[in-house]
């Protein structure tokens, strides 16, 4: 057995089927610049008339080498990039090199930074989920529900104006800490969006999820079964869909999730629709986490550590991962006891959920691949890196 | 029952006199009258095609800024109103690209198919009783022909364009648009059953004493339902926008056209859109014909203060708005359900209704007199 | 199961495995010749049962001519984590292919390959992932020079 | 449509008073085309969230310049709004797509990646520094990512500039862009040279390459002397 290298013209040849009456089956070319792309996947179809044979993903079109880069940066200056990854969790990336690194570097983190991380996470999920949910209404031609999706994000993230000053590149959560302190009336104003989101929560049930067509769009498309999940290496609410509860805010818990009651939210079958309603669930249940946690957060430091002291990890491998809302981020750092790591690796989410669709769109149509793919929640970044 | 379908009653019916029928009878007295008819109404449907194309597309941003809390255009005139005039202006003026691959003569023609289609419609529509360039006596039949070269339009465009995502969009246009024509027509019979003649005109004389939305039965209002969801897929729009799918065709059959081209085909969406309410206010919400109730003469004398031309303009704004709304609520449907839906659900219940309204026109089993 | 008697009872399965430390959760070091049979046990046998691949990486030891292969492995039945790695000559850098046994490890696999050119014998579709497929070189390796990247040395 | 702007300059030239009606033209040409850029929708990263959906979005509402038509296909497209960093192997795609779009077209780069490759500029193997390594540029908005704003000022930045632009007498000829803060002159190709410069300057001191270069460098004295 040899190992033979393959290129994607290789690829890229339709199987002829000789013979009368047979159909030719043809590819066609879905972006980089596609609206279904979400930023700039390619995926090349194989179809029969509309109906899908295979899926060739071609992802890389912005691949930028982020591991490459980290190993000419210290552990305070990678953070930054984990921003520019999966940029609508750009906390929980955050939060992923820092527990990685102070767990390496057997840094003790106090309650009021593990708590205000807590409720900074669970509101990007919240607006992660929110801007999936307009995405694939957009998607799937309901168009309004996007504009309703932004209009939500921007009143969390005013939130995130507030106390970090930006609006989607955090680099808020840093080894030993976070950036900046809380302002006074943080509480109350979370208060007031959480309200606010409960409702607007139930209007995206109003407007999308009761709709007749979109539940015919989704309800048994794509299914997923839980044992090829598992194989496949999903994670987050794709697994969860599949009707496997693993959830590393219940099944290790970090933070101040131990301090908060919540449910891991599955699904029974695996389709589109129980993607679909696991991540609207999710957003009530982050909202139900951050309201038991904003009413005491914990008196002490922001920051445990000198802030301009370099990290120096002991020689060794350190694998973490935390919980984002795509699913588990990991980060894998060999470290040979200097300033910088060696060799960091990240496990990104969506690099793996992206491969399901190999697995669950032939079969359907051109329009269910649009479902699917929505459904999964890629972002492109976060495959590339 | 009686006062809800004597709600509509008209009192008196105005005598029809089409700009064809002016024409006609100044042939033999003065030439050039008769010319003037003719110019003024060709100039009549071009200007309203071109007014209708910027005053809607205009309505449809606005209207969709506001179901989405925003504002809509803004900044071009007060309140954005000169938008859409910069839009056609700029399309007009923008680089017409030929693919290198694609079938010019077919390329060129199909935008101009798909909006002549539509613009020859505009000619039959009674606007009011003196506002109509022609009343065909089979005005009805010659809307279905005409309206049905549209899908010829898009078929072209997409096969000429030499692209897979055109092919696929012109494909998915012809299978949607023929199926639903079906149903578009045989709620169309159900009206011409009662009204008994095809003229336009005449169907609207047909409702002096009542809508028909209201009085058949019935079946008035099941044939009004079907021809709403059938000319909303006629004309391409959400929640049957397959032919486009812009999320998921890029752009469906006019992905290669650009400049005054798709301009065209810009147009003769929103023509068609404004052709399809007409004909629906025409047939069910009786065109021109005020809104009536029968005892409330003080009522009925206000209503009739107002032009007719202005009623079916009001009804026609309304039925645009309700496809407007449909646009920027509902998801979009798979190419399978959308047949699904015809062949199965809306087929069905169209024959099924007009049977029923031919054996309430043959029987004369009338519960109110018609 | 603890991190020690989950060693234990790995090695009792298969003597070969050698106990890794310098890592942060339980950690043995395989030969390549076995690691698929070793692979295969732990994706087998009931009191392992790692059904998930985590994560799979490699490291450059560009020094000691090596190339490390990392598997990060997690049991969802018993919800246990095991760190397998495994030592390859980096002149050669060829190494078995794990995507018989799990499914995510045909795509990771992939991306290893491309930034470290390690070739998998078996396989299905050895492939380019991120980069074209007419690249030079493999930019993760730590002797990868690129004439169009800025070095940026503080 | 190729008849106005290839015939037309020729036609009206030569009657009495054409040349103020071709400058009439022109300024209705340009009002039409400045306002209304319809964006192609392409984003590559984070940019993408904010350039091309929060705009749009309530808060901020592009639909009030009458940008918010996003087309998917760039043949409809006026604007392409570059948001994102750009690797090698997407640049010939993003070449491939302005080539398809229709003129007059414009482009904005938005956020440090595409404008010089920003926080990737150093140790990463595949990005390309500077999206208008590319395609040409008309104006960059700086930031990462740019606030919505921002991009508005650049949206209002490129109106201006197609407003006192273009000609009907040389198609596709526009002004690049003069910067609110800079004194008239120096435009954005003056910057980047004086920076290219800056940092040749930091390397080795070429006085041959600084004889040559003595114009614009003049216009930089000016510059500072007058900021």
């Amino acid at each position: 057995m040899t190992a033979i290298v393959r290129t994607l013209d290789d690829v890229l040849i339709a199987p002829a089927h000789p013979g009368r009456g047979a159909t030719q089956e043809y590819f066609l070319n879905m972006g980089p610049q596609h609206p279904i792309a979400h930023g700039s996947l390619r995926i090349i179809l194989l179809l029969d008339g509309e109906t899908i044979r295979k899926v060739i993903p071609v992802p890389g079109y912005v691949h930028r080498g982020i591991e490459k880069m980290c190993e000419h940066l210290n552990y305070r200056q990678i953070i930054h990039l984990t921003d520019r990854m999966d940029y609508l969790s750009a906390l929980m990336n955050n939060w992923a090199v820092a527990r990685t690194v102070e767990k390496a570097a057997g840094i003790e983190i106090n309650d009021r930074i593990e708590t205000i991380r807590t409720i900074m996470a669970e509101l990007q999920r919240i607006q992660s989920h929110a801007l999936w949910w307009g995405v694939l209404g957009m998607d799937l031609g309901a168009f309004t529900a996007f504009l309703y999706s932004f209009r939500d994000r921007e009143i969390i993230g005013e939130i995130f104006e507030e106390i970090i000053g930006a609006r989607l590149t955090m680099n808020y959560i840093q080894p030993g800490g976070v950036m900046y302190d809380i302002t006074p009336d943080f509480a109350d104003k979370v208060k007031k969006i959480l309200s606010y989101m409960k409702r607007m929560v139930e209007e995206y049930d109003t407007l999308l999820s009761g709709n007749v067509i979109l539940q015919e769009r989704l309800r048994g498309v794509g299914i997923l079964t839980q044992s090829r999940a598992i194989s496949l290496g999903c994670t987050g609410p794709v697994l969860r869909a599949s009707g496997f509860a693993y959830d590393l805010r219940k099944v290790e818990p970090y933070g101040a999730y131990e301090k908060a009651q919540f449910d891991v939210v599955v699904g029974t079958t695996g389709d589109c629709w129980d993607r679909y309603y696991v991540r609207i669930e999710e957003m009530r249940q982050s909202i139900r986490i951050i309201e038991q946690l904003i009413d005491d957060i914990p008196a002490g430091p922001t920051m445990v550590t000198k802030f301009n002291t370099k990290i120096k990890l002991p020689p060794g491998r350190y694998y973490n991962h935390v919980e984002t809302a795509r699913g588990v981020l990991g980060v894998f750092i060999y470290s040979d006891g200097g300033e910088k790591p060696y060799r960091l690796h990240f496990r990104s989410p969506s690099f793996n959920n992206m491969w399901a669709i190999t697995e669950i769109a032939p079969g359907w149509r051109i329009a269910d691949m649009i479902a699917i793919q929505s459904s999964l929640d890629l972002v492109i970044p976060d495959i590339d890196r | 029952m009686d006062f809800i379908y004597s709600m509509t009653t008209c009192t008196a019916a105005a005598d029809v006199i089409t700009l064809a029928d002016r024409a006609a009878a100044a042939v033999d007295t003065n030439i050039w009258l008769s010319i003037l008819y003719m110019v003024l109404a060709l100039v009549g449907i071009g200007a309203l095609t071109a007014v209708l194309g910027v005053v809607l597309i205009y309505a449809e941003r606005k209207i969709a800024g506001h179901f989405q809390c925003r504002l809509g255009p803004m900044r071009v005139g007060p309140h954005g109103i000169l938008q859409t005039v910069a839009d056609t202006l700029k399309l007009l003026l923008k680089e017409d690209v030929v693919p290198a691959s694609a079938d010019k003569a077919m390329h060129f023609a199909a935008p101009l198919m798909s909006l002549m289609a539509t613009v020859l419609v505009l000619g039959v529509i009674p606007y009011s009783p003196i506002l109509q360039v022609t009343d065909v006596n089979i005005g009805i039949l010659y809307v279905t022909a005409v309206s049905g070269l549209g899908v010829m339009g898009i078929l072209l465009g997409g096969w000429s364009s030499n692209n897979k995502w055109s092919l696929v969009g012109g494909m998915r246009a012809a299978a949607q648009m023929i199926s639903y024509e079906i149903s578009a027509t045989l709620s169309v019979l159900v009206m011409v059953l009662f009204a008994g003649t095809l003229s336009l005109s005449g169907i609207v004389q047909s409702q002096e004493s009542g809508w028909w939305i209201w009085r058949a039965h019935g079946t008035g209002l099941v044939a009004f339902v079907i021809f709403i969801i059938a000319s909303t897929a006629e004309i391409n729009r959400t929640p049957f926008d397959i032919p486009e799918g812009e999320s998921e065709l890029t752009g469906g059959f006019h992905t290669e056209y650009s400049g005054l081209r798709f301009a065209f085909f810009f147009l003769s969406e929103f023509i068609n859109m404004f052709a399809a309410s007409a004909i629906a206010a025409t047939l069910f919400l009786g065109g021109w014909m005020p809104f009536y109730i029968e005892g409330f003469e003080t009522f009925n004398k206000i209503t009739s203060l107002i032009p007719p031309a202005l009623w079916f303009l009001g009804k026609t704004a309304f039925l645009i708005f309700i496809f407007m709304w449909f646009r920027w609520t509902f998801p979009r449907l798979r190419v399978d359900q959308l047949m699904r839906l015809e062949w199965k659900i809306l087929l069905p219940i169209g024959f099924i209704n007009l049977i029923a309204a031919a054996v309430i026109v043959l029987t004369k089993f009338y519960f109110f007199p018609v | 199961m603890d991190a020690e008697k989950l060693i234990y009872t790995i090695i009792a399965l298969q003597p070969a495995c050698r106990v890794k430390d310098q890592a942060d959760r339980p950690a043995i070091e395989v030969a390549a010749d076995n690691l698929p049979e070793i692979m295969e046990t732990l994706r087998n046998d009931d009191r392992l049962s790692f059904d998930m691949l985590l994560d799979h990486t490699a490291i450059d030891h560009e020094p000691v001519a090596k190339f490390e292969l990392v598997y990060n492995l997690y049991s969802t039945l018993h919800g246990h984590y095991l760190m397998v790695t495994c030592d390859i000559d980096r002149q050669t850098a060829l190494a078995p292919t794990m995507s018989m046994i799990w499914s995510a490890a045909h795509w990771q696999e992939r991306e290893i390959y491309d930034l470290f050119g390690i070739r998998y014998e078996g396989h299905p579709d050895l492939r380019r992932i991120f980069l074209e497929d007419d690249w030079q070189g493999h930019p993760l390796r730590k002797d990868y020079k690129d004439p169009d990247m800025l070095e940026f040395e503080k | 449509m190729g008849l106005v702007t290839d015939r037309l300059p020729g036609l009206l030239e030569p009657l009495p008073g054409g040349s103020i009606l071709i400058t009439s033209i022109d300024a209705i040409i340009n009002w039409s085309r400045a306002n209304s850029l319809w964006p192609l929708a392409f984003g590559t990263k984070c940019c993408a969230i904010e350039m091309l959906m929060a705009t749009g979005a309530p808060h901020q509402d592009m639909a009030r310049f009458g940008a918010e038509v996003a087309r998917q296909t760039p043949r409809q497209a006026d604007l392409m709004v570059i948001a994102g960093a750009i690797v090698k192997k997407m640049a010939p795609r993003m070449r491939l797509l302005y080539e398809q779009m229709a003129e007059p077209r414009y482009v904005i780069a938005t956020g440090s990646c595409a404008i010089s490759g920003g926080p990737f500029m150093y140790n990463s193997y595949t990005i390309v520094r500077g999206a208008d390594e590319i395609v040409p540029v008309d104006v960059y908005v700086p930031g990462c990512p740019p606030r919505p704003e921002a991009f508005f000022w650049g949206l209002l930045t490129l109106q201006k500039m197609i407003k006192s632009g273009e000609s009907i007498r040389h198609p596709g000829v526009r002004k690049k862009p003069v910067l609110a803060a800079m004194p008239q002159g120096i435009t954005a190709d003056d910057i980047k040279q004086q920076l290219r410069v800056l940092l040749e300057k930091e390397n080795t001191i070429d006085i041959e390459h600084e004889a040559n270069n003595r114009s614009w460098a003049q216009k930089v004295d000016q510059w500072t002397q007058k900021s």
